[in-house]
């Protein structure tokens, strides 16, 4: 038994490979459904939404790429299935130029496949405007003056849904959908924080803690950290009803949750094998 | 209090020592302040009305003809950027609840000029003067042969090892200067030290391979592996394609160092420069094929996958005081004093800045505010 | 001498200088140094593209020449490099129609038209606005070959259209889709990346299975720290500390919130540390090569 | 489904499997896809550097688009005589008349270009030295142009972060004492973990004991980042799997599982006769 426990700790780490390959290749193909447990942060992005008034026109902004899509992209179709379902239209902006693209996928699977809704009516798509934090600083002003026309190159005043969205002061709520520079920290700085517009954002998990002191102290109303966070708000979306299947996020979280799982065995084990090294060092 | 009034008076005495623009007298009920630091930002103040209500800020440039909301504001001052150098006026209305214009007054054409030293940088001006005074001055003090003891590094003296080790292996050398060009700082050192590893393997006739993700930085690394090897008196063994391109692509030139890893299978690995996402790739290759491994890096980052993937890690600073270290330059060691004492100097401002903090004395961390 | 040591010297001295005291100086020139400085500093990157990529090509050419161990790969890497070079300057691809007139039978045009590509309502009124707009439309749909693009534009023509064939513009074809640039970009620039990237996942692991022991008390400090991380932040965490409380005292311990509390106190006092002596290494670095003390990279000890 | 989605799902799969199998060993699907990868890229970014940086930004600047040269000042008369030469060697790269975009014209820019052809100057030994002066020009401008930004963002910003306060009281009057716990551990974990970073003064007694504090710090700190980096990681590995599960159907021919059987049986087989070898 020892003399197993020692050579453990010298395992051809192809053997490593080959077992992370296997426990993230196989809940893919056969998913296992771990339960998902929705944490407070969750919670409190989902209530956020959840509390806004139907009346009110919402601003999503689609700012990350195909890069970091496999953790953002799901955040993006549960927070518009949550909308949808309460009847809010949604305005959507892009702050980095290929999150134009996710924005048309996200739109084209839950807008129109899904839910059936108008274009212009329901919901618009303004498209990408370079300059950053000036795009907000502008939209803060004036929507005319820094979305002339939308994505479809529709002129945005012959737009039913944009009639008396003057600027952001018209709109009820923000949700930016963020995979760094410009994203949330932009949103608060620029928008949020001086016209006092409720925000909230769905990050990647590299980001949670720079993005986190905002919702400590309030800037946010949420944040939906990683692809865990986006598992939970699926969860949280099948528990009231509002949509029957949890997505992408939820599918893959039985391999994030097993492959963390699998590296701290890893770790146990490595140090178990450590340690029956050193005591038989000891002895001699 | 009283404390506070002294560096206000200090602060306003800066401000007029630097202040080369002259500010003009404006209008009636709207004023422009231009005595901030830099040239296009002035300050506006509102006179005339004593209740703060709701004001719309226009701003129109002199020859257009059309007023461009800047922003709506509830005080009387509020700070406008503006060009310089070009005849702007500003515009303050105050509405009713229906948005029907109550009063609006207009300010003087007026403009700005640049400024020939920017205020709001003082601190970090005065910052740089002192970091410089004291790094020069350990340098003098170094040079008239006072001896400056440092700390032993140990990734540092595992230098001469690694390179020992590889020539009783009769294998190579393999050093990777980091994936960014010579506009970093990190380039910059990687190469330096470069010239002190290429040093060691002149002496020790083992062969060097130097890939590299940068042209500039290829040329840069000739020039010095060839004055390492002439200075060590081994014009012989130098050879230009030790240091050699492989290309621009982070992940692709990981692929290709991997593959010189693999095949060549060098006994002593350096990596030292700035990193990305590529450095575990690198180290763990490097751990397989069981070279000695010697990481520097002032990517903050990478450090972590460094520290557990290699046997030596220069942290953050020490990477960047090796040349001192491996040079025994005395210059260079008077340098790194210098810096010990810029360090010492920044805990007792902390130290300092805690205590005022504590005891609710704001002006103290103000103050670092203002640079 | 002069011409090789000094004047050097002299340039590192007053560029670096100029460009410190560019960010203390708000007036012209000094105010648009740094744009144009560093945009210089690409210029000259650039440039030296050319040496990097000779010297590429005389290492796997020479490999190849001389039979040397996996000459066959050098193949590979010479042909990836010429064809990647001809796709960015001589071959371009992104043919695209532009529909002028859609003539006597519109209803034809669009029936052809949409067994091509996917054309909405929206974009079916454009089409019919045509006669009256008099505004040509440009079709969304490109073609690597102008053949191809001729073949479906006289389908076009035979329902009535008049239609122009254009390719995009030099420059603009590194971004467009259906370019030969683009294509290698998506199918063999992107998944390489993209796979190099997802090995981190496989080295992530092995490195951690061999360098988290309990050694000694920092390498301790850094498993504790590195495991309360991986596991608080998924599911799983969560579940293992559900038992104590959200309200109560010892709500601290919840794996959730120890490991939140880590990274902003502990960890970011740990990496500001770092942070600072990083600085403090540049600044000094930096000094020293602008002052000329440290000049061995020009070759000269 | 057109020719060249399909053949491009089959390329791509195939340098994605070839990247994979380096996990098992160095082989010869690693071998082409890492050449392949090198080429490519190397060109790849040559192509990107010269379209976006020296076409526009150098030859931009220098030689702008004009209606009709023969507006022009003598002396740019003149200088556009000099563009019509490169106009000559490449009508794709220099369009008649200049470099559309709405560059101004600069002539400093020329210093720019002198200083990129003295780096080529490498190639001929003769004058090599001047490729000294382009590096020269780079490193002064790394040094001046770095070190504000780190004294900044690294050194004073963070002493900025630093200073806080020890005592905090609520407007409700009560002593907060969490905040405070917490402040003193951002204050202690700084201080200590720069004086490891002294290296004039030699790490022992009390000062020895503070920088082992200090190290305290630094390894929570990486322990903290490597658990991160775990979780991204692994993110982004489920999202390439996605990827190669969709091209496993039908209607791209299945490209991942027949790729992924030849590779494993031709690599089975390499395997096998390498053993024989060594057996012989």
């Amino acid at each position: 038994m020892s003399k197993f426990l020692e050579n453990l700790g010298s395992i051809d780490r192809r053997y490593i490979f080959l077992i992370i390959a296997i426990v993230v290749f196989l809940p893919l193909i056969f998913p296992l459904g771990l339960p998902v447990e929705p944490t407070n942060l969750t919670i409190d992005s989902f209530n956020a939404i959840d509390k806004i008034p139907k009346d009110e026109k919402v601003l999503v902004s689609f700012d990350y790429g195909p890069s970091t899509k496999p953790e953002i992209h799901p955040m993006a179709i549960a927070v518009l299935r949550h909308l949808f379902t309460k009847g809010n239209r949604v305005i959507i902006t892009c702050l980095w130029p290929d999150g134009l693209f996710m924005a048309r996928q996200a739109l084209q699977q839950v807008a129109v496949e899904e839910f059936d809704l108008t274009y212009g009516v329901d919901y618009v798509n303004l498209g990408y405007r370079p300059g950053n934090e000036a795009v907000i600083k502008g939209i803060t002003r004036s929507f005319p003056a820094n979305f002339a026309v939308d994505s479809r190159a529709i002129k945005i005043k012959n737009i039913p849904l944009m009639n008396g969205v003057q600027s952001l002061k018209n709109i009820g709520f923000i949700f930016s959908l963020s995979a760094g520079y410009p994203g949330s920290k932009e949103w608060v700085q620029y928008a949020s924080d001086p016209l006092g517009i409720k925000t909230s954002t769905g990050v990647t998990s590299i980001q949670v803690n720079e993005i986190l002191p905002f919702v400590k102290s309030g800037q946010l109303q949420g944040i939906i950290a990683g692809m865990p966070g986006a598992a939970e708000y699926e969860q949280l979306l099948v528990n009231n009803d509002i949509h029957p299947v949890i997505g992408k996020a939820g599918k893959s979280m039985d391999a994030q949750s097993i492959a963390h799982l699998v590296i701290v065995l890893f770790i146990v084990i490595g140090n178990i094998s450590y340690f029956a090294k050193r005591k038989k060092e000891k002895k001699y | 209090m009283k404390n506070r009034g002294i560096w206000l008076k200090i602060f306003l005495l800066f401000i007029l020592i630097f202040n080369f623009a002259i500010g003009g007298e404006i209008n009636i009920n709207v004023e422009v302040d231009k005595s901030d630091a830099e040239g296009q930002l002035v300050n506006m103040l509102i006179t005339g009305i004593d209740n703060t209500t709701n004001f719309k800020v226009f701003k129109k440039l002199g020859d257009e003809s059309q007023w461009i909301e800047l922003k709506s504001i509830n005080k009387l001052s509020s700070k406008i950027y503006i060009k310089n150098d070009i005849l702007t006026s500003l515009k303050v209305v105050t509405y009713d609840d229906n948005e029907k214009i109550i009063e609006e007054a207009i300010s003087e054409l007026f403009t700005t000029k640049a400024k020939w030293f920017n205020t709001s940088r003082l601190a970090r001006f005065i910052f740089l003067l002192v970091t410089s005074f004291l790094i020069l001055f350990y340098i003098e003090k170094a040079k008239k042969k006072k001896e400056i003891y440092l700390r032993p590094i140990a990734g540092l003296k595992a230098f001469e090892e690694a390179v020992g080790r590889a020539t009783e292996m009769g294998k190579s050398v393999l050093f990777v200067p980091g994936i960014m060009d010579l506009d970093q700082v990190e380039t910059i050192s990687g190469i330096i030290i470069l010239g002190y590893v290429s040093k060691m393997t002149a002496r020790y006739e083992t062969d060097l391979n130097v890939p590299v993700a940068r042209s500039i930085v290829m040329e840069a690394g000739r020039e010095i592996v060839r004055e390492s090897y002439m200075s060590e008196g081994r014009p012989d063994q130098f050879n230009s394609d030790m240091v050699h391109y492989l290309t621009d692509d982070q992940f692709a030139y990981a692929a290709g160092v991997n593959g010189i890893m693999l095949r060549e299978k060098p006994a002593a690995v350096f990596m030292q420069g700035k990193f990305y996402a590529e450095s575990l790739i690198l180290a763990e290759t490097g751990n397989s094929i069981g070279a000695i491994q010697i990481a520097g890096t002032g990517s903050q980052a990478q450090l972590p996958f460094f520290i557990t993937a290699c046997d030596y890690t220069l942290i953050g600073e020490e990477f960047f005081a090796a040349s001192a270290y491996l040079s025994q330059d005395p210059k260079l060691l008077g340098s790194i004093k210098g810096q010990d004492m810029v360090k010492a100097a920044i805990m007792i401002i902390i130290v300092v800045g805690v205590v005022f903090e504590s005891f609710g004395a704001e002006f103290f961390k103000k103050l670092i505010e203002i640079g | 001498m002069f011409l090789k040591r000094y004047i050097p010297l002299a340039i590192v001295f007053v560029v670096g200088v100029t460009m410190l005291a560019s960010w203390f100086i708000p007036h012209s020139p000094f105010d648009a140094f740094e744009i144009h400085a560093t945009q210089w500093f690409d210029i000259i990157a650039s440039f030296a593209m050319i040496l990097g990529a000779l010297n590429l090509l005389k290492i796997q050419s020479s490999k190849l020449i001389h039979r040397k161990r996996d000459w066959q790969y050098s193949l590979a890497a010479i042909l990836g490099f010429f064809l990647t070079l001809t796709f960015g300057f001589i071959l371009k691809g992104g043919h695209f129609l532009v529909l002028k007139d859609v003539g006597n039978n519109p209803t034809a045009v669009v029936n052809e038209l949409s067994q091509e590509l996917q054309i909405d309502n929206k974009i079916a009124n454009n089409i019919y606005a045509i006669p009256e707009t008099g505004d040509g439309i440009k079709i969304k749909k490109q073609y690597y070959t102008q053949n191809k693009a001729i073949e479906f534009k006289n389908r076009l023509e035979t329902a009535g259209a008049v239609v122009e064939v254009k390719e995009v513009v030099w420059g603009g074809h590194l971004q467009q889709n259906n370019t030969y640039f683009a294509w290698i970009f998506k199918n063999v620039f992107t998944p390489l990346s993209a796979t190099m990237f997802a090995l981190l996942a496989f080295f992530v692991a092995s490195a951690s299975y061999r360098a988290f022991k309990v050694r000694n008390l920092e390498a301790t400090i850094l498993l504790v720290a590195g495991i309360i991380i991986m596991i608080g932040r998924v599911p799983l965490g969560v579940f293992i500390t559900n038992w104590i409380p959200r309200t109560s005292f010892f709500s601290f311990l919840r794996l959730e919130i120890l490991q939140e509390w880590i990274y902003q106190y502990p960890n970011a006092a740990g990496a500001r540390a770092i942070m600072i002596g990083i600085g403090l290494g540049i600044v000094g670095t930096s000094l020293r090569v602008i002052l000329g003390i440290e000049k061995s990279f020009l070759g000269e000890k | 489904m057109s020719f060249g989605s399909i053949f491009g799902a089959w390329v791509t799969v195939f340098l994605t499997l070839a990247i994979l199998s380096y996990l098992y060993k160095d082989n010869p699907f690693y071998k082409v896809a890492e050449h392949i990868y090198v080429g490519v890229s190397a060109a790849y970014w040559g192509t990107i550097a010269f379209w976006n940086q020296v076409w526009p930004n150098l030859f931009g600047r220098l030689w702008p688009h004009v209606n009709d040269p023969s507006t022009l000042s003598k002396f740019n008369q003149f200088w556009y005589k000099i563009y019509n030469g490169l106009h000559w060697f490449s009508h794709n790269v220099f369009p008649e008349n200049g470099i559309p975009g709405n560059q101004q014209q600069n002539l400093w820019y020329i210093i720019a270009f002198f200083f990129g052809l003295f780096m080529l100057a490498r190639l001929i030994p003769k004058i090599s030295w001047l490729g000294r002066w382009s590096l020269a020009y780079v490193v002064g401008m790394a040094a001046g142009l770095r070190i504000y930004g780190f004294m900044s963002s690294n050194v004073i910003a963070q002493i900025h972060g630093s200073i806080l306060p020890l005592w905090i009281i609520n407007e409700k009057g009560a002593i907060l004492y969490g905040q405070m716990i917490n402040n003193l551990v951002l204050i202690v974990g700084t201080v200590t973990g720069l004086f490891y970073f002294f290296f004039s003064v030699e790490h022992k007694g009390i000062l020895g004991k503070i920088s082992r504090v200090g190290i305290y710090f630094l390894m929570i700190s990486f322990g903290a980042s490597f658990g991160f980096a775990v979780m991204g990681r692994i993110s982004l590995l489920i999202g390439r799997f996605n990827k190669l599960i969709e091209y496993s159907h039908k209607q791209y021919g299945y490209a991942t599982l027949i790729l992924l059987v030849v590779m494993v049986l031709t690599l089975l087989i390499l395997n096998f006769k390498k053993t024989e070898e060594v057996t012989e």
